[in-house]
């Protein structure tokens, strides 16, 4: 490694580490970086097919164990949301859908796509494959530890499953699991059904504990030389900042599952007041239903954030890359992502307007989830302004995140409906809702999902994905999905509640029954063009265009490793030394339009560059 | 600890080095080993479920309309013809806090690379946390044999047992699970593995007297908690 | 870079340091025990309870978790979610407030 | 085709729906019109802001799409815009917050004159319970809930005898007449709902909530249970009518109170007692017999 610092100034040597024009000293002054802190890290390398494929401690393998798992929860999300759809736009042909399976599909679905699927995905999958290249690690830091997770998440998507199987079926309390209604008959899967649930959840939680550790620390303690925090792809930092949240917030969610199970099982009464039930009064007495509810949504509302903050990050790297612009006001964006985590701990009984808690608390949340809104709109100029001038390829990144604005934009927008807590008042329990997280939460992150699958998997597979193929995905998708929520937002205004079986026998609602077969056909569309990414991936892996070092002529560490893939240990002999910020894309000066993070201050002297 | 030295990087004390860290490259947290930012993050972690577990309780004893049975009744022990309110309970702080003692002298000692009396300590310890774990099965034995269970209660709120057998049977694990691990770093230590730095069982990282310190993390957080619950559960 | 620099040695503290605060703990356990003993009620027991609590909860973390010598990034880092919890602990204490009003007033004492 | 015109046609698609769309809200019927403004409101708002950036970004990909010669500008930040920017946000979210926050207000705070409806909720079904002459509620436990006694109200309170009981999952109001609903329910969450009101809450076990709201539309309206409990969620409807004064006084004044039921269900005991008796002694006969 160079260490050819002469001066040992130190921090004083590094910060006033000014590039280009200054013209003060040497060059070895100019691209000096202060001499590693941390000693290599040893690598357990494994050497079987077992060892290396499968209980593998890589974290590039491990995020795509997690990555092909969620993906595989997802679909069977999916299958149950055509099934749900079924029943809604045309009941008469879903003859064999009981209530009680219509409402467990529901249930399941929003559990699966929620935690399994998304939070999941992006913080296992693009969290392990990303962090350690991005900030210029070898490895995770423990990644004894990573692949425990995997396993964990492993056993965890297993009991979920299994829960299928049991008598009474899995549970069908609704995603949010409020009991009393989770564990009193009268609700599917009230027995075991809840039971595995909670146990699926407690075991993800554990393991999502000893991944969100290792990310963290990884991030925090084991970047490379000359990478500082502000010179982190917001990749990373919404990755980063989203691991926080979730270290802080599935305590909640623990600590309710397992007083439930207690409930549940041993019939202690947190959550259970006195009832009665089919005439008999039950054991129970005292309990408080609604501290359920603040714990889940304490929990709850960072979870939103859990799975939006990674959405946040990649996309603005993918629309800085593609349209070949830094991205328009790094750190506000560094700031807006740090300010909505911490800020989505103070707005969680915005969930709860109607759910009979103290109604004083209206006043400080609709604030409080106001606030918010500020920062987030904030990202949302920032990422059209990145546009503005650039100079923009309209490839199939790019256009999964021109959809990503507008849908983000859309269910943003819909979330000051909700959030303004008078207005939330008529919306809340309806479809409104139901379309408003779905845009926000479901289609907005799905889009960079899909944006970031075309965009890395050129360095995962080291070949191009083909882009008729995935143009006509995603118009289908992006077309399909919006007219799938944005007329849902109007069921929502009828009155039409959300959660119901069937409602066709309301007048006021006959209109919707139009709506709803369009709806349901539309989402058959959206479900069945995800095929094409599949046999995309497929035909890629056989016959795709190899890629090559660096394809889309980015910045960030993670194009610049010696081989592509990149291989156990990612760096080679030496580690990347880091000298600026990753977005040096078109620099006045610079002889090509983009300029990588190792480059050091040396090789483009004539340049302007911001100082980062 | 006092400042690490590190190569190339000028310590600035207070506010001051708290920017110049978060603003440096490589680490955030200057000279802290990995394995003990990682205990720290998962205390905070911890931290945030201890919390939700009293504050369930808060809400729950708040809420609830029939008496809350007052533990310093409960909790007494019929010692030589009196009653003593809550002398187990004292007893039980006491020797967590002992413990608690022992250890924080052992990570003294193991950074000082004195084997023989980190292990010893740490042993000590050890018997503390075991010595707690017992206690506490008393006392959980004593209650169950007056009728307090976790679905009932015969003074008072049916929360009361739920809330009790729960917060302290979640804590007893942190401890029993500390107890574990203290028998095999004192294992370890007298087998010289920090000193020699051999690499552990699921890990590649050498061994170093650093996990005693991360081990003495967790220990003093689990006395920590009995601290919060001493005053919430059985005081207030 | 192989092997570089290694935490050479960390320094440790006296012993004095740690034999004070076991000291101090085991007094400040021992107040807290006192104010059962003598039996004190309403807002001074709860005063007394918490200032207690505090002072012990900030030693163990201060010198046994050697918070006080570790360098304010990481103390920073540690502390801030608290508020969080601050902030829930409040609103609960709200909460039970109302429940327990809502009960009382409909289903005991009416009018 | 340029993906900038489908952009577009998505934009206007979705603003040509808004305008042209037959599923809109239900004509109101409550005093509740302040919350369809801030509707109306926050609509203006956020629709000008969703076609305002998403027309720039279609303006930015037909303007600035790649050309091979061309450079994109470096221009990492631009605090002046930044500030700009955040002040007219927050402005705009005070605009809406402000509204909302003053009908909340309004919201939590119960008219003095409100009629006090309580609404039991189990699953799945509705009833209803008015107060008396005394104008006041008797106070109820889940635990009283039996035949004789289907709201639980407690025996020994004086207020509760004169309670009008309506065991049916419809109720009466009386047109312009503020009421304070008062919902409660003996075992899961519920939520008594009707769109034409606007509000909403829910019913929780163990604790008893409330919201008000004055009807001013006489008419027919559907109940619907707004939070989900259990299978028969969908099905667990309740109807209310709202009347002029004088069918409202007719309709109570044909209304069982708390005091009547007990009556008749004395005079069932006593009918009860014979039966029982006379079934013993036949049992008795046949047990004998078989002896």
């Amino acid at each position: 490694m160079s260490d050819e610092y002469e001066n040992k100034t130190g921090y004083q040597a590094q910060s006033s580490e000014t590039i280009g024009g200054g013209g003060s000293g040497t060059v070895s002054d100019v691209d000096h970086v202060r001499p590693a802190e941390i000693p290599e890290q040893d690598l357990y390398h494994g050497h079987s097919f077992i060892t290396k494929w499968i209980f593998c401690q890589d974290a590039k393998v491990i995020g795509v164990q997690y990555f092909l798992l969620a993906t595989f929860t997802g679909i069977i999300g999916l299958i149950l949301s055509w099934l749900m759809r079924l029943q809604l736009g045309f009941p008469e042909a879903a003859g064999f859908m009981t209530a009680e399976h219509y409402y467990q599909f529901v249930t399941m679905h929003g559990m699966i796509m929620v935690v399994y699927f998304l939070t999941a995905l992006f913080l296992g999958g693009f969290g392990n494959y990303l962090i350690p290249l991005m900030v210029g690690a070898r490895d995770m830091v423990f990644p004894y530890l990573n692949m425990v997770s995997f396993w964990s998440f492993f056993v965890a998507v297993g009991v979920l499953l299994a829960s299928f199987f049991v008598p009474g079926g899995p549970t069908g309390a609704g995603w949010t699991l409020y009991p009393p209604q989770a564990i009193l008959e009268g609700t599917p899967g009230s027995g075991m059904g809840i039971l595995l649930m909670c146990i699926s959840l407690v075991l993800f939680v554990a393991g999502f504990t000893m991944g969100g550790l290792n990310y963290l620390i990884t991030v925090l303690q084991a970047r490379t030389r000359g990478m500082t925090l502000m010179r982190m792809p917001l990749t990373v930092w919404g990755i980063f900042t989203a691991t926080i949240l979730a270290m802080l917030a599935f305590p909640a969610l623990l600590v309710g599952g397992l007083m439930m199970t207690l409930d549940n099982v041993l019939g202690t009464s947190f959550f259970m007041p006195t009832i009665l039930k089919a005439g008999e009064v039950l054991e129970y007495g005292g309990g408080s239903p609604i501290l359920f509810q603040h714990l889940f949504w304490f929990f709850g509302h960072p979870e939103v954030y859990i799975v939006a903050l990674p959405a946040f990050g990649i996309i603005s790297d993918l629309i800085s890359v593609h349209s070949r612009k830094n991205i328009f006001g790094y750190r506000m964006m560094v700031w807006a992502i740090v300010g909505i985590g911490g800020l989505s701990f103070f707005v969680w009984a915005h969930h709860m307007y109607v759910s009979g808690m103290n109604p004083w608390f209206g006043f400080f949340f609709a604030t409080t989830t106001l606030i918010i809104a500020v920062p987030t709109a904030m990202k949302v100029y920032n990422w059209v302004l990145t546009l503005w001038r650039g100079n923009i390829r309209l490839n199939v990144v790019m256009l999964w995140c021109l959809g990503f604005i507008v849908t983000f934009v859309n269910g943003g927008l819909t979330g000051l409906f909700l959030g303004n807590v008078t207005v939330d008042v008529p919306l809340s329990d309806t479809y409104f809702v139901i379309a408003h997280f779905h845009m926000v939460m479901g289609i907005a992150p799905l889009m960079v999902i899909m944006g970031a699958v075309y965009h890395w998997f050129p360095l995962v597979a080291g070949r191009f994905l083909d882009e008729t193929l995935g143009k006509w995905h995603f118009w289908l998708t992006f077309l399909g999905a919006y007219s799938i929520y944005f007329p849902m937002h109007y069921l929502g205004f009828i009155g039409v509640p959300r959660r119901y079986f069937e409602m066709y026998d309301s007048p006021y609602v006959a209109s919707a029954v139009g709506m709803n077969e369009f709806i349901s056909i539309a989402a058959f569309i959206v479900g069945a063009a995800q095929l094409i990414l599949i046999f995309n991936i497929i035909k890629t892996l056989k016959i795709g265009k190899p890629a090559g070092h660096n394809p889309w002529q980015a910045n960030s560490l993670e194009w610049v490793t010696p081989s592509v893939p990149p291989e156990h240990g990612n760096w080679g002999e030496k580690l990347p030394v880091v000298h600026r910020w990753p977005y040096d894309f078109s620099v006045p000066g610079a002889k090509e339009d983009f300029i990588t993070q190792t480059t050091p201050p040396s090789e483009v002297i004539e340049t302007e560059v911001e100082k980062t | 600890m006092s400042d690490p030295k590190i190569e190339g990087y000028e310590f600035k004390p207070g506010f001051k080095g708290m920017a110049q860290d978060t603003g440096s490259d490589q680490t955030m947290f200057k000279g802290v080993h990995w394995g003990k930012a990682m205990m720290w993050i998962f205390l905070l972690s911890d931290t945030f479920i201890f919390s939700c577990f009293l504050i369930s309780y808060m809400k729950g004893r708040g809420s609830t309309l029939i008496d809350w049975p007052n533990p310093s009744e409960v909790f007494a022990l019929h010692v030589g013809g009196v009653d003593v309110p809550l002398l187990l309970i004292a007893i039980m702080t006491f020797v967590l806090i002992t413990s608690s003692g022992t250890m924080a002298l052992a990570v003294k000692y193991g950074y000082e690379k004195n084997r023989k009396m980190c292990g010893w300590l740490i042993l000590a310890t050890a018997i503390g946390g075991l010595t707690f774990v017992g206690m506490q099965a008393f006392e959980w034995s004593k209650l169950i044999h007056e009728g307090v269970r976790p679905w009932e209660n015969p003074f008072g709120a049916k929360q009361f047992g739920s809330f009790f057998f729960m917060i302290t049977g979640f804590h007893g694990t942190h401890v029993s699970i500390g107890v574990i691990f203290l028998f095999i770093y004192a294992y370890k230590t007298f087998k010289g593995h920090y000193d020699e730095g051999k690499r552990g069982w699921f890990t590649t990282m050498k061994g170093n007297y650093v996990e005693i310190e991360i081990l003495g993390l967790y220990w003093h957080f689990v006395d920590l908690v009995w601290v919060f619950i001493f005053a919430f559960f059985y005081l207030w | 870079m192989s092997e570089t620099r290694k935490q050479e040695q960390t320094t440790t503290h006296k012993i004095g340091i740690y034999l004070w605060i076991w000291g101090l703990l085991f007094v400040l356990s021992f107040f807290s025990y006192m104010v059962d003993w003598y039996q004190f009620q309403g807002l001074l027991r709860w005063s007394l309870i918490l200032l207690f609590m505090f002072l012990k909860a900030g030693l163990i973390m201060a010198f046994f978790m050697h918070l006080f010598w570790e360098r304010y990034a990481l103390v920073n880092v540690l502390l801030w979610p608290m508020t969080a919890i601050g902030c829930f602990i409040f609103l609960m204490v709200a909460e039970f407030k109302y429940t327990v009003f809502t009960r009382f007033f409909y289903f005991v004492v009416g009018g | 085709m340029h993906p900038g015109i489908i952009f577009f046609l998505v934009i206007l698609g979705s603003l040509l729906f808004h305008i042209f769309t037959p599923w809109y809200w239900t004509d109101i019927a409550s005093n509740w019109g302040g919350m369809d403004s801030t509707i109306t409101l926050t609509f203006w708002v956020t629709g000008i802001v969703f076609i305002a950036v998403c027309l720039f970004m279609v303006y930015c990909i037909f303007k600035f799409s790649y050309k091979k010669d061309r450079k994109a500008e470096y221009k990492p930040d631009d605090k002046k815009l930044e500030k700009i920017l955040t002040l007219v946000t927050t402005l705009g979210v005070i605009a809406l917050l402000a509204p909302g926050l003053m009908i909340w207000n309004q919201y939590v705070s119960v008219p003095k004159n409100a009629l006090e409806v309580d609404v039991m909720a189990w699953q799945w079904g509705w009833q209803y319970r008015l107060p008396g002459e005394d104008g006041k509620l008797g106070t109820t436990q889940v635990i009283n809930i039996n035949d004789n006694n289907p709201f639980g109200i407690n025996l020994d309170d004086p207020y509760g005898k004169d309670d009008v009981l309506i065991q049916s999952d419809v109720i009466n109001l009386e047109n312009n007449q503020p009421v304070k609903i008062l919902l409660r329910s003996v075992d899961v969450l519920h939520n008594w709902y009707v769109p034409q009101f606007r509000a909403k809450m829910d019913a929780v076990p163990g604790i008893v909530t409330y919201y008000w709201f004055e009807p001013n539309k006489i008419g027919k309206y559907e109940v619907l249970c707004a939070e989900y409990c259990g299978v028969g969620h969908y099905a667990m409807r309740g109807g209310v009518e709202v009347q002029s004064k004088e069918n409202y006084n007719n309709w109570i004044s044909e209304q069982e109170t708390f005091n009547d039921l007990i009556a008749k269900q004395k005079n069932i005991e006593f009918e009860n007692k014979k039966i029982v008796k006379n079934n013993n002694f036949l049992l008795n006969k046949e047990t004998y017999k078989e002896e």
